[in-house]
């Protein structure tokens, strides 16, 4: 065991996680509803503490593990939670390994720089106490998310960052569309994790079946990174140990010729999916912009949507060994992320833009993470450092888009225009973010794109590669698009021309983004996250000197989207972009309206579902069911009916009735006889 | 002296006839104290002399711990009777029916029932058997067509045109009996009885005449007509004493008599159990007349207390008797409140009941509790009776007669719960105000109603009956 | 013995058997057929006395040691007179109100 | 005279106290029913640490034993020659009900603080009522089981049919005579069970000690556990239930829902499945099959209801149905998840019947359609419905997470005695509810809460009162306290089911691995 000489924040590292779920309580319980002010102010405070252990927690980590020798995923701290049976229980704690540092830091950062902007952006709303708790809340839940030792407690905060992106995209709640899109949200989700937990009972149900079979030294092995030195069936220490996995592969298949691994994960995978909102569960990712706009800042681009990049890549080794879960990953991912671009080409409003062009990041990282394998993991850093700098400039753009929404009060982005001069700092500012997420060199997307493009082309996933390329171009198109659109050209609208800067506490979390999306890139990310020691060669060697072969088709394309996007939007020439639109005709309204899939979803559940089965279910119940136990009161009373009419009232024929009684008597006693 | 309870009646029912000529209508209020006293002190001999054995008349008529306690439950059942009928012949009732009168003459013939009854489970001998059987019956005839009108006269007819053939099928049963062992003493026949054709066409014979004095479907049809017409306090005697005397009665005979057999008549008598209970309970769920409706559910009642001669485990005895002296208890006190309520508004349907339980809250929780102890619902006696009997039942191995037994008395509950909604949920009728409790019922309502709560929480009345009469019956079953 | 022969000997129980049948069916004929309430009395009473027949054969044929049977003979006719007082009063009695004691009328109560 | 028949006499003490006041003092009278409640709950409380203190010795031991093991046991001697005696004594399953119905008839009591009409008859039945259920979690020999049973459903009857909204008189008797044709089942497996054995005795422990023969128990057990299962809205039994809720009164509908439809889970896991082993596993699959059809059924129906009480009752129907499928699925982790759920459902349901009748006290309606926006005016209830609608759909942290997956998990992981495969596909069936669940929960409280208010005199409605926020706050409470520290449950109840699993392994060992 080697506890003892851990430094201060990695021994407590539960801080991390704590600190925010006490200031929620604090917040929500005391300070709300006396003085809302006062509670965004602790809220704030709160999590730029936890930020700062997670800085802490980070360098002490590094050091703890410098590069180069094997860093050990650590669980300093932990807790018997809940306990199924012997040898089944979760041991809620905390899980110390480069990528939960990483998302720690990353976590905490913007959500402390979305708290210090909201103070400024939700200023004066009624809900502002309110609004607060529960960004305290979805913090501390993401942290709980991030530091989870064990699936179960991962499924656990996986709930409870789906509740509260829940209560947060419906904190209008008397607006109905903010309410549709939270239940939305919510349930399509939900959906998703139904098929996270079923893959985690049947981990659970065969990790249970081998934990018997295993040889003490082995289990001591698997425990000595644990506190208490335990490891449950549930313990990714335990899931992801080799000699398990392999247990795993020995299982066969299941059904339908899938091996039972493959199901499992491809079940697990369903939930990330759905968090992620890759296709097709992504739908209600757009509709969460209905939320506050940090709200989708923090939620719903930097934080919780990667958490299904998080799982996958948490559990990488396990969808490694079963091949099969990872190319699904690698396919939808890619497919998603096309499927993203190009609606997020034609959309109108600058949340839903950013929205989609979330989604199309996510399906970049998920196919980062399926092209890598256990020899070539540099997908797996890739993912990683895209996800790192794609939290920046993403919130960046958020933001920015929430400072413009400020000042226009409204997400159209045909109601903009010619803001650049009005609000520079968020005009500067924003124009970076959109550089980096085009990928421009020298920006932070430049790196982490490029380092996805690499792990593509080396695994020999051309067409993965081609199509990350060509997706690549069509971003550096659409964000230009709403760019050139709202910042350009002449003001739109009332509102747009008196437009003006947004107050100092919304631009300091701007400027600082700004920054980390400039010098993000430059972080050598395979210094700190590569899978185990083993591929280090692969990582460093991607990352040393850039490959260019690699990086100028990107640059090249990148480029060519910008040129087409100024061409279409930038120029003034605005009848340009409508003619185009009216030459593509109907493709281009099936692109607008997303393909028809909200549609299809609502005539799955309300004409379906709701009609078809809960409704003739409901009246079954009413008619059937309780038809039957009305009936027999029926048959109880008509039998008392017509059984009363034998009371005839002639003495006589009750005198007929006995006689026969008698006789039946001595039949039933002749029959007993003989 | 073992008849000094049965003397005592006698002697009562003839002072009260004498006393009844030298009084004017004025003084006649004295007749039912002296009544009273009568039963009680015959009560109280009872309780002295029980649970002693003996015999006498040369082993004609004969005591033991069996027939103390059906005396006892004779004893208790008229003096209850005795005293709910008090009211119905003097001023303070409010609705006064001129058909009634003659009250000396009344308990007379009532004692005389009563004496009947009390001899029937004493009696050894075929002939004394008889004779006690009719002495307790015939006076139900009159009593029965008591009330001048014709309502109670119909009554009376049907009641004497069955009992007469009943009492000709049972005699007709009991020669073929003597004819077949010689023997006119019960217990000599039980000892010598072989089983041949004629002895079950003689028992067939039989479980009719005990059959129609239990009320046992199909010899119960005379039971409705009988209740409702008659004047209630004979209703309510009819319900319990006639019942308690036809137990009696197949005591006598399945147990004397017949109680080698008692193993085959397992299934008949279940077969009996079922039908009496079902058809009572399915009937009185669309009763209106509250008398016609208690006549059904004292059907059904019966049925339920012939579970107890299933088998011959030795349970049966004590269980039936226990269920008896709950039955008659929790009977009477429902009587009680039906004969309070039609004397003061002369109503005698279930849905005149509205709102009792705001105007009078007492009388219907009495009521109720009643109720709910004749549908067996714990903590009451009722309950605890019946789940002796199911056990029995159930040892035996009818099963599924437990099954219909317990179903049944949840329809039964269906049907007592119509009171009690008219009594509790309904609101109260225009005008009802408070009705006025005479002392004597509200005496009765009060004991009756308690003791059925008491009998069902305090072990020892079953303890006691248990204790004295479990072996009663292993001689006869040999 | 056969069926000729039961008519050239001397009575024994089974004559007297078949008689108080016969008795008895006609009584529950009787009461089961005749519309006024004296008549059906007079039916019961046919019951009873086939009933009693029986015990006095009995006794003679069976148990003739003893008496018994022919006591209960006795018992029986008083009973039976008592019986048919009983119901003769309780008609004369409905006879006042309803001027009529034809049974088939009486079903005032009935459902 | 024990700590336990203190906690079974109080309330009747309490309602004997309330007789003795006159009717027209209504006001004093809730407050002696509040004071007698409060008292009860610190009982509970002071029989929880004594329990405690002397089950965790035992622990250890219990993980073999085949025999349940009583604590703070008083037997004294009834009807002897039956063998009937007076049995009380307390294990950590019963412990947990009894905590359980404590909390929810204080509450209920504080619900029905403005109960005006018949106040003194309302609080006897109430209070007897509640007698009869504490007896039933508290005794041990099957003949008072049995009375306190009786004596728990039969107030139903005059609570729902004086104190009752539409349909009371139908949906009153309904409930009785169904709940009572249920108790006749109970009836005749108990006499065959006392027969059977031999031992003249009533005694749940003492019967627990021979084995029945399997052909009886084949016929026995489901006589038992649908006996039970009609309490516990075992489908197709059901259908009193939403009838039932959606006419009783507030205080009503949270006891009955709350803690009666648990003598159904409590009565079939602790008699059925305890005492007739075999039986058990011969029918297991069968009544799973049945229950998944409840859970289903009853998260389906809920979808479509207008009234919010049918809309409680139908999830109430599908949550009950996850008691009767873990107790079906005969394994630890199943039959705790059982208790967990009955507690959890207990509170959840009791706090969703209490906010319905606090905001259909303001609204005078209860149509879903009819409300909305009621958010913005009654900020406290809305909170308080939405940590209920979040437990229900078994959201962690709250109770309800910790009952259904330990439910599903016991599912999964099946036992040696019923077909595998078949246990699996159910219990993925049943997971299925957790996203129907989460649509009608959400559907219902959006339509109620959120969005703007149409109906313009809903603007002048109140927040809840100091004594609604009470009762409510309590509620929430316990289901947070559950759910975020289950521990504390776990321990209570788990070292009490061991002997119930174990006496399923004839063996005295559990079988660790199948």
């Amino acid at each position: 065991m080697m506890f003892q000489n851990l430094g201060f924040m990695l021994n407590h590292t539960w801080l991390i996680p704590a600190i925010p779920f006490f200031s929620f309580l604090l917040v929500g319980l005391f300070i709300r509803p006396r003085s809302p002010k006062l509670a965004g102010i602790v809220a704030t405070v709160a999590v730029f503490a936890a930020a700062c252990c997670a800085y802490v927690l980070a360098w002490e980590y590094f050091h703890l593990f410098p590069a180069g020798t094997e860093r050990h995923a650590l669980v300093p701290w932990n807790f018997e939670w809940l306990r199924y049976q012997e040898h089944l229980a979760v041991r809620a704690g905390v899980l110390v390994d480069p990528i939960s540092v990483l998302l720690m830091v990353v976590v905490t950062t913007v959500s402390a720089l979305v708290h210090l902007y909201s103070i400024g952006y939700m200023h004066g709303d009624q809900g502002y106490g309110r609004y607060f708790t529960w960004l305290n809340l979805f913090t501390f839940s993401m942290l709980g998310l991030v530091v989870a030792p064990n699936i179960l407690q991962m499924y656990v905060c996986w709930e409870l960052v789906g509740a509260s992106s829940f209560l947060l995209i419906g904190f209008y709640y008397e607006k109905p569309s903010a309410v549709a899109a939270s239940k939305k949200a919510f349930i399509v989700t939900r959906f998703a994790d139904l098929g996270f937990l079923l893959g985690v009972i049947i981990l659970g149900y065969y990790g249970y079946h081998f934990f018997g079979e295993l040889s003490p030294a082995l289990a001591q092995q698997m425990g000595q990174y644990t506190a208490g030195g335990v490891v449950d069936p549930f313990d990714f220490a335990y899931l992801t140990h080799p000699e398990v996995l392999s247990k795993f592969v020995g299982l066969g298949t299941g059904f339908l010729g899938v091996s039972l691994l493959t199901m499992a994960m491809v079940l697990v995978y369903m939930g990330a999916a759905g968090k992620s909102a890759m296709f097709p569960l992504h739908i209600w990712l757009p509709d969460a912009m209905e939320g506050p706009t940090p709200v989708s800042a923090l939620i719903h681009a930097a934080t919780m949507v990667v958490a299904g990049v998080y799982l996958v890549a948490r559990t990488f080794l396990v969808f490694a060994t079963s091949g099969d879960a990872l190319m699904v990953v690698a396919y939808i991912g890619a497919f998603t992320s096309l499927f993203a671009a190009v609606i997020g080409c034609t959309q109108d409003d600058i949340k839903r833009v950013l929205a989609f062009s979330t989604l199309s990041q996510l399906g970049y990282m998920m196919f980062a993470l399926g092209v890598a394998t256990m020899d070539h993991p540099l997908g797996y850093t890739a993912s990683m450092f895209h996800l790192f700098t794609h939290a920046f400039f993403k919130a960046l753009l958020f933001l920015g888009a929430g400072a413009l929404i400020h000042a226009v009060h409204s997400n159209e982005i045909w109601d903009m225009g010619g803001l650049a001069r009005k609000m520079p700092i968020t005009h500067a500012t924003v124009l970076i973010a959109t550089l980096a997420i085009a990928g421009i060199w020298p920006l932070a997307g430049f790196f982490s794109k490029d380092e996805i493009l690499v792990s593509a082309l080396e695994n020999q996933h051309y067409g993965i590669f081609g199509l990350g390329l060509l997706v690549a171009g069509i971003t550096a198109f659409y964000m230009f698009r709403i760019y050139f659109v709202s910042f350009w050209g002449k003001a739109r609208s009332k509102h747009a021309e008196h437009a003006h800067e947004a107050p100092l506490v919304m631009l300091i979390p701007l400027m600082i983004l700004a920054v980390l999306s400039v010098v993000a890139g430059w972080v050598p990310m395979g210094e700190f996250v590569s899978l185990g020691g083993a591929s280090h060669g692969a990582a460093e060697g991607a990352h040393h000197g850039i490959n260019w072969a690699v990086a100028g088709p990107s640059l090249f394309v990148a480029a060519i989207g910008i040129s087409v996007a100024w061409f279409l939007y930038g120029s003034g020439h605005e009848e340009r972009s409508k003619s185009v639109a009216s030459s593509l005709g109907g493709v281009y309204t099936t692109i607008k309206r997303k393909f028809y899939f909200d549609e299809l979803y609502l005539f799955i559940t309300h004409k379906v579902v709701f009609r078809f089965v809960a409704a003739p279910i409901a009246w079954f119940d009413r008619h059937v069911v309780d038809g039957g136990v009305n009936l027999s009161g029926w048959i109880t009373r008509t039998s008392s009916t017509a059984l009363s009419r034998l009371q005839t009232g002639q003495v006589q024929t009750y005198g007929a009735w006995f006689v026969g009684g008698s006789i039946g008597a001595l039949l039933v006693l002749w029959h007993l006889m003989f | 002296m073992w008849m000094l309870p049965e003397l005592i009646i006698i002697g009562t029912a003839f002072i009260l006839l004498f006393t009844d000529l030298f009084l004017t209508e004025r003084r006649r209020i004295v007749l039912a104290p002296l009544a009273l006293f009568g039963i009680a002190a015959a009560t109280a001999v009872t309780l002295y002399l029980m649970p002693g054995q003996g015999e006498m008349l040369g082993g004609r008529f004969a005591v033991d711990s069996v027939s103390w306690w059906f005396k006892l439950v004779f004893l208790l059942s008229g003096l209850l009777t005795v005293a709910i009928s008090m009211d119905l012949f003097d001023s303070r009732v409010a609705v006064k029916d001129p058909n009634i009168r003659a009250r000396g003459e009344f308990y007379t013939i009532l004692l005389f029932s009563l004496a009947g009854a009390m001899y029937l489970i004493s009696a050894r001998d075929i002939v004394t058997l008889y004779v006690s059987l009719e002495l307790a019956t015939i006076p139900l005839y009159i009593l029965a067509a008591w009330k001048r009108d014709s309502l109670s006269g119909e009554a009376g007819l049907k009641y004497v045109i069955l009992g007469a053939l009943s009492s000709g099928l049972l005699l007709y049963g009991l020669g073929l009996m003597y004819g077949l062992t010689g023997e006119t003493h019960l217990d000599m026949i039980g000892r010598t009885m072989t089983p041949a054709p004629a002895f079950w066409l003689a028992a067939a014979m039989i479980t009719a005449g005990v059959g129609f004095k239990l009320t046992i479907v199909p010899f119960h049809m005379w039971a409705a007509e009988v209740y409702q017409g008659a004047p209630t306090p004979v209703t309510a005697y009819l319900s319990v004493a006639s019942k308690a005397a036809g137990l009696a009665l197949m005591f006598q005979l399945f147990y004397r008599a017949m109680g080698q057999f008692l193993d085959h008549w397992s299934l008949p008598i279940a077969l009996f159990a079922a039908l009496t209970m079902t058809l009572g309970n399915v009937v009185a769920v669309t009763q209106q007349n509250i008398k016609r409706f208690m006549a059904f559910s004292a059907i059904s009642q019966a049925g339920y207390l012939i579970m107890g001669f299933l088998g011959t485990s030795s349970e049966g005895v004590p269980a039936m008797l226990f269920y008896m002296l709950v039955y008659i208890v929790t009977n009477l006190a429902v009587f009680a409140v039906i004969m309070f309520y039609s004397n003061q508004t002369g109503r005698e349907d279930i849905k005149d009941y509205r709102g009792l339980a705001r105007v009078n809250p007492l009388v219907a929780l009495a009521m109720m509790v009643g109720l709910f102890s004749l549908a067996g619902i714990p903590p009451l006696s009722g309950f605890v009776g019946k789940f002796f009997l199911f056990s029995v039942a159930s040892k035996a191995g009818f099963h599924w007669l437990v099954a219909v037994a317990a179903v049944n008395s949840t329809i039964s509950l269906y049907y007592y719960l119509r009171i009690v909604r008219q009594m509790y949920i309904e609101p109260v009728g225009a005008g009802d105000q408070a009705l006025t409790v005479t002392p004597a019922l509200a005496i009765t309502i009060t004991v009756t109603s308690l003791s059925t709560v008491v009998m069902g929480i305090l072990p020892m009345f079953y303890e006691s009956v248990h204790a004295q009469t479990l072996t009663w019956f292993l001689p006869f079953i040999k | 013995m056969s069926f000729s022969e039961i008519f050239v000997q001397a009575p024994s129980a089974v004559h007297w058997l078949i008689l108080s049948s016969l008795l008895f069916s006609i009584g529950i004929y009787g009461i089961l057929t005749r519309r006024n309430a004296v008549g059906i009395l007079m039916s019961t009473e046919l019951l009873l006395n086939s009933a009693s027949l029986n015990f006095v054969v009995f006794n003679k044929f069976v148990a003739p040691s003893s008496v018994d049977g022919q006591v209960m003979s006795l018992f029986v006719i008083a009973v039976a007179a008592a019986e048919v007082v009983v119901g003769m009063a309780i008609f004369v009695a409905l006879f006042k109100c309803r001027k009529t004691v034809d049974v088939t009328q009486m079903n005032l109560m009935r459902n | 005279m024990g700590l336990l028949s203190w906690l079974i006499l109080l309330p009747f003490l309490t309602a004997l106290a309330v007789v003795c006041v006159p009717a027209r003092r209504w006001m004093m009278i809730r407050w002696i029913a509040l004071a007698g409640t409060g008292l009860h709950l610190i009982l509970t409380g002071i029989a929880t640490f004594r329990f405690w203190g002397l089950a965790m010795p035992d622990v250890a031991s219990m993980k073999t034993a085949t025999l349940m093991k009583l604590y703070l046991v008083e037997q004294v001697p009834w009807f002897q020659t039956l063998g009937i005696q007076y049995h009380v004594g307390v294990d950590g399953i019963s412990m947990a009900m009894v905590i359980l119905t404590s909390i929810i008839i204080f509450t209920g009591v504080l619900a029905s603080w403005n109960v005006k009409e018949r106040t003194k008859e309302f609080f006897v039945l109430l209070l007897t009522l509640v007698t009869g259920v504490f007896g039933v979690f508290l005794s041990f020999d099957l003949f008072l089981f049995f009375m306190f049973y009786e004596v728990a459903v039969l107030p139903m009857y005059l609570l729902i049919g004086i104190w009752g909204t539409g349909p009371k008189e139908y949906a009153a008797m309904k409930l009785t005579l169904m709940l009572l044709v249920g108790s006749a089942f109970i009836l005749v497996g108990i006499l065959a069970l006392y027969h059977a054995s031999g031992l003249h005795t009533f005694d749940l422990t003492r019967l627990a000690q021979v084995s029945y023969s399997t052909d009886l128990q084949y016929w026995v057990f489901p006589m038992l556990f649908v006996g039970f299962g009609v309490l516990g809205a075992l489908y197709p039994f059901h259908t009193w239930s939403p009838d039932g809720h959606a006419s009783a009164p507030t205080a009503v509908s949270m006891l009955h829902a709350g803690v009666l439809m648990k003598l159904g889970g409590y009565g079939a896991l602790r008699i059925a499945v305890y005492l007739l082993p075999d039986g058990a596993k011969d029918w297991g699959l069968f009544f799973m099959a049945l229950t998944t059809i409840n859970i289903l059924y009853g998260s389906f129906g809920a979808i479509v209801q207008k009234d919010l009480k049918y809309f409680t009752a139908y999830s109430s129907v599908s949550h009950c149905g996850f008691v009767l499928f873990g107790v079906a699925a005969l394994n630890l982790m199943g039959v705790k998840g059982a208790v967990i759920q009955m507690f959890s459902h207990g509170i959840m349901t009791g706090l969703f019947f209490g906010l319905i009748g606090m905001v259909y006290g303001r609204t005078h309606t209860r149509m879903i359609n009819e409300m909305g926006g009621l958010a913005k005016v009654m900020p406290w209830l809305a909170v308080c419905f939405y940590v209920g609608g979040l437990a229900s759909l078994g959201l962690p942290g709250f109770s309800g997470f910790v009952a259904e997956s330990h439910v599903f998990l016991g599912g999964f992981f099946g036992n040696p005695w019923t077909n595998a495969v078949a246990m699996k596909t159910l219990t993925v069936i049943a997971t299925l509810s957790i996203v129907v669940t989460a649509v009608y929960v959400l559907r219902g409280l959006a339509r109620v809460f959120q969005g703007p208010i149409e109906n313009h005199h809903f603007l002048e409605l109140t927040d809840a009162t100091l004594t609604e926020k009470i009762s409510t706050g309590v509620l929430v409470a316990t289901l947070a306290f559950a759910g975020i520290m289950p521990w504390f449950l776990i321990d209570l109840i788990e070292s009490s089911i061991m002997p119930i699993i174990n006496r399923l392994h004839a063996t005295g060992t559990m079988v660790a691995f199948y």
